[in-house]
């Protein structure tokens, strides 16, 4: 067991208002196992991410790596969030190196270890360019890499193709597949998008509205290496019909669950 | 924040060539207008409107400031006020900067400093000239004393505001990347502070110099501000009219001097950091 | 006298002045001719306002300073080490007071006087300064309630003076010279109707040391001494040279403000003539400070001024 | 622009009373920290660490200051005074703010009046005296002429720089939702200066009370600026000490005050506008 | 025609270097047409949209609608930004009611004309919540909102369904169409979801790679109105196909031109 997540819940307060995003909810994740997390929007997949990574405090539960506590913990997984928030006074290139500038490496060794992987992420000759000149897409990409290089064993990736066009989203998912087999890390990944969390999972927690919970948790037995070929097989068409029941009745569930919420607001 | 973002986009739009018309532009406007108000005045002085004992005129005071300059010390007492106020100024900036932002640290130790700093700002400082004396002296570094005293807490409070509109967003995007305080504190609390200390040093200026003035006030051998005290007591008027000429052209002087360190600076941040 | 020449290493003091003033001349002429110098000593005039002419002495800032005795005995309230008056300046109150162009007092008398004075505004200069407190001292000695029958207006700025007067804020103002020439110039006032030199002797500016400094280098204070009373002596010996000094240390004064000031000052023999305060003068200052009620601790002329080096010639 | 953000994630992080706290705990400590520094006062003056003379000591200030209150004008003074104050604090900051954020009309006049703003600020108020007295007279309304002009050109400089940092993209929303430039200027111009407005009011609080101050040594009949400059003059420098003790305290209370207000003006602006 | 868009360029200026990013560019669109814009990331989409909103100089070409330019023109079309752009210090039903309010409605009944349509962006109980407290999702929403409360006869619609999750993505769809069936809007649209271009659009424009230019024009000639069962239809799959090889041999393309731009950089 990598990362284990233990009956983590999170109540939010607003003014005299109590709002449950995150009923108490556990996960298990071994060892270079690649997990997605999907569920209807707003039911607290990016607070959960945040709890792992120890920017938001549980209002109950423990998170575990390695059978050690990470709870408000900083650094101990990467982790690319929602926003692609990058620094608006930095150049693309000195965004992308924050987290090895911050690990201590030089900057001229940390650009040249940088530089390489731009044209993979679309970045090239845009080094010298400052995020608000950028489009939505190359931003991502860019908070992406910047995730990348930081290199931890256990990444959360919080919908990070979800402004790629679909040709690009395609390559990145294989290209994320392969450096993930290469390396063995642990990935959690937050998307909306069926096709992908299929390609992409070895297991897929499906929350529910919220407050969210673990509603269903799905199997993905593809083989591995897998090509784009897969998402044609019957077995996958399958899979993905199953999913998308799972969440199309969670949708419904949604909204009986927002009614009741009004009515308590 | 958004400072260089701006940038960014004036120069994506192409205006860069536009702009810097438009900075002649201003620059033609500015000496108009300058010129403008001074014609006026001498007009208004000639035809009476206005008394020219109190008023002077402006050929009265060239006449009076070329006098003062070529036979008497104007060179020197404008060395020694720009000396202080430059000084304080430099001194009052970079430690006000580091106070305000070491209020990022701990809210509390902010929180408690804050009306401190205030009350001690309001204390009238010519009012405790006997006090003063004591305290600070009365050569050069107790204009310096006061220079700074008048700047520091200015950009303490403006360094304090841009810590605390910094988006919580960022640092917490650090701290993913393993970063400790001071890690945040110098890649993302500096930087978006950055604008507001920018903001300022403008007024700065102002205060700084009426720090030396008063300092020179208090007690002093030389400084234009001790011209001004002397032309008062023996009602030199026009005299007193060189001193703040001279004064505004210091100001002028030292604006357009802040001016090219704000665009360093914010080049400086839009470079790396 | 006991200074040293000129190969020796000359001893740099400083003395503090209220205000750069032409009522200082002897200070001046001794520091132009090269009194101060033949007597060992560099000396160099700092312009602390205030009421800090005083504390920069207490504090050791600066080595004497030229002031009313009033406002040195003021601070030595306790000292342990207490500012002494060892030479006269200034031997008249130097103060006049001005009214609107045209109005007068009736007759010289002083009920005339106080009639004229009721129900005006005064621009009565700064709070507390030595002009203010004669003026608020002789309204008193007048009968006037300074709360109900007279309006004070007290800047801080002498200048101000004479703009509250042209303003029609004011329609008496005090003020010495050159105030009086500018206002008459102006038409702003005529002719002072009270001048306070008719109080006769009164010590209004005087050099002063602190105790310690006659008890550890009398020397010191004797050469100084010496050299403030042969500027004393040449104001009146020599009125061509004295206004000379006077144009090189005023520079921009015109003059016809350097005429007025000279002629007001000798007409009323503004300056000492031997350097001497007496007791009874000494007094008339320190009643002024009663009466204004400022002062009202017993006094000792003794600690106050220490005439040796005057009178030890 | 951030402000309301960080409230609105403090809130919902269940801050809620854990700031109240917060800021219960803050009260406590700015109580400890005035009463030790007072009490270290005391003792330095009675065990003659500090001269007594110069220093004076709380006692002293206490007794001499219920003495004033009691049997002199204190009172009276004290209202002259922060009657000014206040009247020029708040002209000095909405007109101010009024005159900042119209420099988001044209870059151009902003550009051209800016450093005739810095250099009208340089001259120093009390050498122009004369003038001064000539132009706005010397009554209660001078005072708050002075008041207000040390304020306005902070806020109007504060304001600008605010307007300088808007977000061009929420102009651009505005824009493609039909707005005119008024609407602009409402909507988000003036929600987003607003901070940088705030910012300058603590600041504002000492400049107001220097320039009510500097109006009473030009010439008046009350005020804590006339009896702090007659205590120098007469060298009473307990009475110096009274003075400068209350006017801190009239500091302290305007800086509790500008607290409210700026809590206010940000829950105005969470709200609507 | 209802949008005409003659030889529209942009080129960029970045200190000494010029970037074309939209090569001069016509587009015609009818009345009432849904018409939907695809193409690599950073060719250009959003910046076309810009300038047809008036927010941005064309450095060529004109923009007419019913025959009249509208350039450099505001408030002549509804435009949803990429970027959800929120005033952080307003509310979300403030923030939604915007445009009416510069329309000159006031405030009361422009929140009664809006409230009724939260419950269908799934921002019900959300109304006096400030836009940092919203997940991603529901910030878009809300925009989305805010652009269609404005009501005008133009919308341009840049990504408006990238950060929803799949299902709600599906019903916000249909509901599009619905909405546009009923009143006769003319729409464009941008997204990088070839699924949703199909099923939205009369016509599709595919752009080339920076610098953007139309590569090709696609008529989508499925009946309306749709359900989403045309989504399975072999029609519907062999358009995909099309549409995706397209796509495919731009990114290629755009892969070569960045290499080029390298070198001129
Ligand atoms: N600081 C906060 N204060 C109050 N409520 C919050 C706060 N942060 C998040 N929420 C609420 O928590 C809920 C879950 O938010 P979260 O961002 O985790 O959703 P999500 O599952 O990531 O949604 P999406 O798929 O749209 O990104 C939302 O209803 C949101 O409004
Ligand atoms: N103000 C600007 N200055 C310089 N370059 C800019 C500016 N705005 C956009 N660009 C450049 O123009 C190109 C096109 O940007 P645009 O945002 O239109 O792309 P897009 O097609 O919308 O991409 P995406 O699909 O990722 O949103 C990009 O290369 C971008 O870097
Ligand atoms: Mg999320
Ligand atoms: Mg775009």
């Amino acid at each position: 067991m990598k990362l284990e997540i233990k009956e983590v819940g999170k109540v939010f307060q607003k003014g005299g208002t109590f709002t449950e995003v995150l009923k108490p909810t556990s996960i298990q994740i071994d060892k270079g196992t690649f997990v997605s997390v999907v569920g209807p929007s707003g039911c607290g997949k990016s607070t959960l991410f945040n709890i792992i990574a120890g920017l938001t405090k549980p209002s109950s539960g423990d998170v575990l790596v390695d059978g050690r506590s990470i709870l408000n913990q900083n650094g101990q997984v990467g982790y690319m969030l929602q926003k692609d928030l990058l620094l608006p006074w930095r150049s693309i290139i000195h965004n992308i190196i924050l987290g090895l500038e911050i690990k201590g490496m030089n900057k001229k060794s940390a650009i040249a270890q940088a530089m390489p992987l731009l044209e993979r992420y679309g970045l090239k000759g845009f080094e010298h360019h400052f995020p608000a000149e950028l489009s939505g897409g190359m931003r991502q990409r860019a908070a992406l890499l910047r995730t990348f290089l930081y290199d931890a064993e256990i990444m959360l990736l919080d919908e990070p193709f979800a402004a790629l066009d679909a040709q690009t989203k395609g390559q990145m998912q294989s290209w994320l597949l392969r450096m993930w087999e290469d390396v063995e890390k642990t990935i959690m990944f937050v998307t909306h998008d069926i096709d992908e969390a299929l390609f992409l999972s070895d297991t897929i927690y499906v929350l529910s509205a919220r407050p969210g919970s673990v509603k269903a948790v799905l199997s993905v037995e593809l083989e591995r290496p897998r090509s784009r070929d897969v998402l044609l097989t019957t077995e996958f068409l399958e899979m993905k019909r199953t999913l998308f029941n799972l969440l199309a009745q969670e949708e419904k569930e949604e909204e009986q669950s927002e009614g009741g919420e009004r009515k308590g607001t | 924040m958004k400072v260089v973002k701006e940038k960014g986009h004036k120069a994506g739009d192409d205006q860069e060539s536009k702009s810097r018309r438009f900075s002649l532009y201003t620059l033609l406007w500015r000496c108009l207008i300058g010129i403008l108000l001074i014609v006026g005045w001498e007009a208004g002085v000639r035809l009476g409107i206005v008394d020219q004992y109190y008023w002077s005129s402006p050929t009265t005071i060239v006449e009076k400031g070329w006098f003062q300059l070529t036979q008497s010390t104007l060179i020197q007492d404008l060395l020694f006020t720009s000396g202080a106020t430059i000084y304080g100024f430099i001194l009052g900036t970079v430690i006000g900067a580091i106070i305000g932002l070491s209020f990022w640290w701990s809210k509390l130790y902010a929180a408690i400093s804050e009306p401190y700093l205030v009350a001690f700002n309001a204390i009238p400082k010519l009012a405790l000239a006997p006090v003063l004396v004591i305290l600070i002296g009365i050569g050069f570094s107790s204009k310096v004393v006061l220079a700074f005293s008048m700047t520091v807490i200015v950009t303490a409070l403006a360094a304090y505001s841009g810590v605390k509109q910094i988006d919580p967003d960022m640092e917490k995007l650090l701290y993913t990347l393993g970063a400790k305080r001071y890690h945040v504190f110098f890649k993302v609390v500096v930087p978006s502070s950055l604008p507001w200390i920018i903001s300022s040093l403008r007024i700065n200026i102002a205060l700084a110099l009426a720090g030396t003035i008063v300092g020179e006030f208090i007690a002093s051998r030389e400084g234009i501000g001790r011209m001004i005290l002397y032309a008062g007591q023996i009602l030199d008027i026009d005299l007193v009219w060189v001193g703040v000429t001279v004064l505004s052209f210091l100001a002028l002087f030292m604006y357009w001097f802040v001016g090219i360190i704000e665009r360093w600076l914010l080049k400086k941040i839009g470079q790396q950091i | 006298s006991g200074g040293g020449g000129d190969e020796t290493e000359l001893k740099k003091v400083s003395i503090a002045e209220p205000a750069h003033l032409t009522g200082y001349l002897p200070l001046y002429i001794a520091i132009h001719e090269g009194y101060f110098a033949e007597e060992g000593l560099e000396v160099e005039m700092v312009t602390a306002a205030g009421g800090a002419h005083v504390t920069t002495l207490v504090s050791g800032e600066v080595w004497g300073n030229i002031a009313g005795p009033d406002s040195n005995e003021l601070a030595n309230d306790g000292s342990s080490d207490p500012i002494v008056a060892v030479a006269n300046v200034v031997n008249r109150a130097n103060v006049y007071l001005m009214a609107e162009k045209g109005e007068q007092p009736e007759d010289d008398s002083e009920e005339a006087l106080a009639d004229f004075i009721k129900g005006k505004n005064i621009a009565a200069s700064r709070y507390g300064g030595s002009p203010n407190l004669l003026t608020r001292s002789l309204f008193i000695d007048l009968g006037i309630d300074l709360e109900e029958d007279v309006i004070l207006e007290e800047p801080a700025d002498v200048t101000a003076v004479l703009a509250l007067v042209e303003q029609g804020k004011s329609q008496i103002a005090n003020g010495a010279e050159p105030t009086i020439t500018e206002g008459i110039n102006k038409d702003v006032w005529g002719e002072p109707f009270f001048g306070f030199p008719s109080l006769g002797d009164y010590p209004y500016s005087v050099v002063s040391v602190k105790q310690s400094t006659i008890e550890e280098d009398p020397e010191l204070v004797e050469g100084f001494v010496q050299a403030v009373l042969r500027g004393l002596e040449t104001v009146y010996d020599d009125p061509e040279l004295a206004e000379e000094v006077l144009r090189k240390e005023f520079p921009t004064l015109s003059d016809e403000q350097v005429e007025a000031t000279q002629n007001r000052a000798y007409e009323d023999e503004h300056w000492s003539k031997d350097g001497i305060i007496t007791e009874e003068a000494l007094a008339k200052t320190m009643d002024v400070l009663k009466k204004t009620g400022i002062y009202d601790e017993p006094y000792s002329y003794e600690k106050m001024v220490d005439m040796q080096f005057v009178e030890g010639e």
